[in-house]
């Protein structure tokens, strides 16, 4: 394994921004257990700062009781936090009211409930819903599933493989267009598309857009109301938070429109033996005990992005992407996808290594306590559209550093050398 | 055995020969293995006659470690018998379970046994099991 | 607020029993929080042992990574951990391999994947659908929407007061009935129900039977194969886990054949455009990333109950439970609610304080750190049933002693004495 | 004021007379509230003519905070202009939320000023609103 300390002088020598890049990584406990270790998987789950997994455990410690507005003091607690929970997310993502921001357990049930809910209700046989072919899964199997049960027709607007749509495929969205979705930032190229532009082009057509913001949040400043967004969904898990808990933003009109998706206690109003009235929104959306300390825990994850600053979270990994890009793009046996050098691209950097399998690389990386992702990245249909097999990821956030980047490059000279090329 | 000198072996003595991955017409065998989650995909045809396995190849395509392992199979089970190649194949299984082999099995194993880290690798057990899966499957089907 | 020393000293006076039950609270830093706490709450969540908010914290520090079976290390270890808790609950419950286990986000989520896949696939128009009026709202709601998309009818089988099902009432399981659901222990009656004849009567019909364990879990031993249920459902923060947390256990035939609910990332084989083929169980009713340091927490709070002994948890609660109802009966202005004195009942007593509303009754309780349940408890139709508008509920597990009952039957006196009665 | 005195003055105030717990037969306006979570159900019933609450009485059944708050006010809107009703309503809406009010407004409020603690009570602000809620629905509709 390569010693930090090393990598370290590399960079200094370099760049001289190691010391400055280094801080954010102090608040990180998972860097004191694994000194060594090069995290570049920010993008599949981020690493929790030391602020997270305490207010957790203080909230089990010190608040924990059940959040259905029970009468005592804990069980009131617990509600009075979820609540502060919910503000803050609407706060943080620009909504206009609390009551927009809905509880899942990840951006996948929160995509699910929107097919679910406004789907099946709203779309018609005949009617279109368009989808970038950068999406997610999450956001391609739910919109299968509800063209296939209503007899809607399910159409894909094509990149390039720098994720530039192509000539003429935002015209897909016409007026059978019932709904539209995309990713901001997608997970596979790290292009950023222009999303007020499609959401702008699907209102024009009638059409609701749909914004999955899982690469997005946490990274560039996110502001629902002046997008416009009609949905728009993420992880805690991908933004500093825990596990187990997501965000499903809605425009109130269309919430309060929707029929209840989960059923059960907490969401209801009258629950008589042949029928049941529900809570207003977005209580209707949250059935059975929910899950507090997540919401503790990306409370105190939202806070931490809010100190850090995210302007200057964006700034660090713009740096360390377009840095990363750089290297990688010298390198005459490394291919990179996506945004081209110089362009505005999300924090991570696909690419593909001449001759040496992504799992394979991964691997021999992961050997030297690099830690990339190897893959479909969950985008099959993306990657098949641009014929490429699987790819190499390396994707960065707060706690990342360009020296992360050099150790990265002579890992890859190693992996060639490994595989039998002279020149690694 | 370093995930390094793994490598270093494998594709010293397989990847880059390819001398196992080609089409074989004789095939009486043929059998798809994909990974979904690494998108491996390879199909190992087997020439099958008086319980022998006269001849074997594979044709797709997968990470080194998937290639390797079937090709470093196919030299292994290549004129053996079925009923001692469904030995091999059990024992090999076994071995990436991390379950404890007798000298005599893995002397029969081979140049096989380089697998024997992939034990300690979860993520790529599936790589190195995917041809003698295949195997499995083609055997099971066959009067020893 | 009662000092917990003179709650003691009352309590040991009595019974001298107070030394050997106080020492389950040792292991809960609630407590240490909140010294004078009386927390008879646990029916609605429990406390958390350290060994539980440890393991998740330790997580987070030492493990975290995405379970994506990525190919880095700490990618492998998050998968080690999510496979291994699956193992452990499976192991835990009895089921016959791992893969009837189906990690959800709660209870109530639990069941609204049985309904929207089992239930809706199975379920055709007149055939029937039998509920045991005790169930939990999030064991009736499901059912209504699978009764009103598919055309079946929905029955109940009525209990009396003392929660006995009715004479007669198991009858209306049927030919015609497909699915029979109940819980295993009344969350707001206590009793327990003779799950195993119901089993035994639904399968004589024909019929899958879904039982609601999420107050038996951690109270009693489960065995799902000796009870030969089809399916079980609990959730993880009522048994010392954590929330955000739930299990689903289905026959590996059920699961099988059913569809997905939840669809996206993990629970597929190849995504295309307009298709995709899925991925085995339990997998496939996994969709996203999962929760895995609330798989990490449950398996904590699993070995916890372990370690504390099912029989020691159960004989102690019994113990707890029947001196509540003994010294609750004594009051003349007090009615229980449930199994008479004597018998067989869950970690709970419901009851009723003449001429106080449960809501005030609880709020003076929560005033002297006396944390108490009113209400409808998620049952409106059992409540309805039974004439009761509203009730309290005080639940117990092996952080409670019986000096705690004599405090909130001292607590009664209190109230009533408030409410004007001159004999409190 | 403490949980057992806000109980105490409460019940000795109202909830034991129940002066107001009746049928008004000459209501012009009826607004039921119903709070699902505690299983509150209040009806209030106003008898307002030429701008004036000339009457109000209350049905149904609830905690003693819903009744004896929905009690207090009944006491305190009787006779009073619909215009003053609703500033009142205003105002002990705003106390429950927290907010300060002047030393006129709070006289104003007279007796209900007893629920001032419930801003600290969130899971009982609802019990103390609910009556609250009926009256300024019910006035939303008068002209003044
Ligand atoms: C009997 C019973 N079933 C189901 C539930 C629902 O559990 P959850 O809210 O964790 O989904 C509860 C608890 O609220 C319960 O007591
Ligand atoms: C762009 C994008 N969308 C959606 C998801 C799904 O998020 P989750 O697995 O947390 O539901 C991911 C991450 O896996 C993602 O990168």
């Amino acid at each position: 394994m390569v010693s930090s300390n090393l990598t370290d002088t590399q960079s200094h020598d370099r760049l001289s921004t190691t010391d400055r890049d280094r801080t954010g990584q102090t608040d990180f406990p998972i860097f004191t257990s694994h000194p060594e270790l090069i995290y570049l998987d920010h993008a599949a789950t981020s690493q929790k700062p030391k602020q997270v997994i305490d207010a957790m455990s203080r909230y089990l410690t010190e608040s924990n009781g059940s959040p259905h507005r029970g009468a005592h003091k804990l069980s009131v607690e617990a509600t009075r936090l979820y609540d502060i929970g919910r503000k803050k997310v609407a706060a943080f993502i620009g909504a206009s009211r609390p009551e927009e921001v809905v509880f899942t357990k990840n951006a996948t049930e929160a995509l699910n409930l929107i097919a679910y809910t406004y789907g099946l209700s709203t779309v018609k046989a005949g009617d279109e819903i368009v989808v970038a072919i950068t999406s997610h899964h999450s956001n391609i199997v739910p919109w299968q599933m509800v063209a296939s049960r209503t007899g809607a027709t399910l159409k894909f607007m094509y990149v390039s493989p720098e994720g530039d749509f192509l000539p003429g495929e935002w015209d897909k969205i016409t007026d059978q267009t019932k709904l539209v979705a995309f990713p901001w930032v997608s997970n596979s190229l790290g292009v950023i598309h222009d999303i007020s532009g499609l959401i702008a082009k699907a209102h024009a057509h009638g059409a609701v857009a749909v914004v999955d913001a899982a690469q997005a949040v946490g990274h560039l400043p996110v502001d629902v109301c002046a997008l416009d967004a009609d949905f728009l969904v993420f992880s805690g898990h991908k933004m500093y938070g825990p596990t187990g808990i997501g965000v499903l933003y809605g425009k109130h009109a269309h919430l309060e429109a929707m029929p209840p998706f989960l059923t059960g206690g907490d969401m209801i109003e009258y629950v008589e033996e042949q029928s049941t009235t529900f809570a207003a929104v977005p209580e209707r959306f949250e059935a059975g005990t929910q899950h507090v300390e997540g919401v503790v825990g990306l409370m105190a994850a939202m806070d931490f992005i809010e100190h850090m600053g995210i302007t200057r979270i964006s700034e660090k990994e713009q740096r360390i992407a377009r840095y990363a890009v750089k290297r990688l793009s010298e390198l005459p046996f490394v291919r990179v996808y996506g945004p081209r050098e110089g362009h505005d691209r999300g924090a991570l950097v696909a690419f593909e290594v001449e001759g040496i399998h992504p799992h394979d690389l991964a691997s021999i990386l992961d050997d030297r306590g690099i830690a990339i992702r190897a893959g479909h990245h969950c985008t099959q249909p993306l990657m098949k559209s641009l014929g490429i097999m699987a790819s190499c990821r390396a994707s960065f956030s707060i706690y990342n550093h360009v020296g992360e980047v050099d150790a990265l490059v002579e890992g890859l000279h190693h992996a060639r050398r490994i595989f039998g090329y002279e020149h690694g | 055995m370093s995930m390094d000198s793994l490598y270093t072996e494998l594709i010293m003595m397989h990847n880059r020969s390819g001398h196992n991955k080609h089409v074989l017409p004789e095939a009486t065998h043929i059998e798809r293995g994909h990974n979904p989650n690494c998108g491996d995909d390879l199909t190992l045809q087997l020439w099958i006659e008086e319980g022998i396995v006269k001849d074997a190849a594979y044709v797709g395509h997968g990470c080194a470690i998937s290639q390797a392992a079937m090709s470093i199979m196919i030299d292994l089970v290549k004129e053996k018998p079925v009923a001692e190649a469904k030995v091999l194949a059990h024992d090999y299984l076994r071995m990436i379970r991390g379950e404890q082999l007798t000298e005599e099995q893995r002397d029969a194993l081979a140049d096989a046994i380089v697998f024997e880290s992939l034990s300690k690798m979860p993520a790529r057990v599936k790589c190195g099991t995917l041809g003698w899966h295949c195997l499995e499957v083609s055997l099971a089907e066959t009067a020893e």
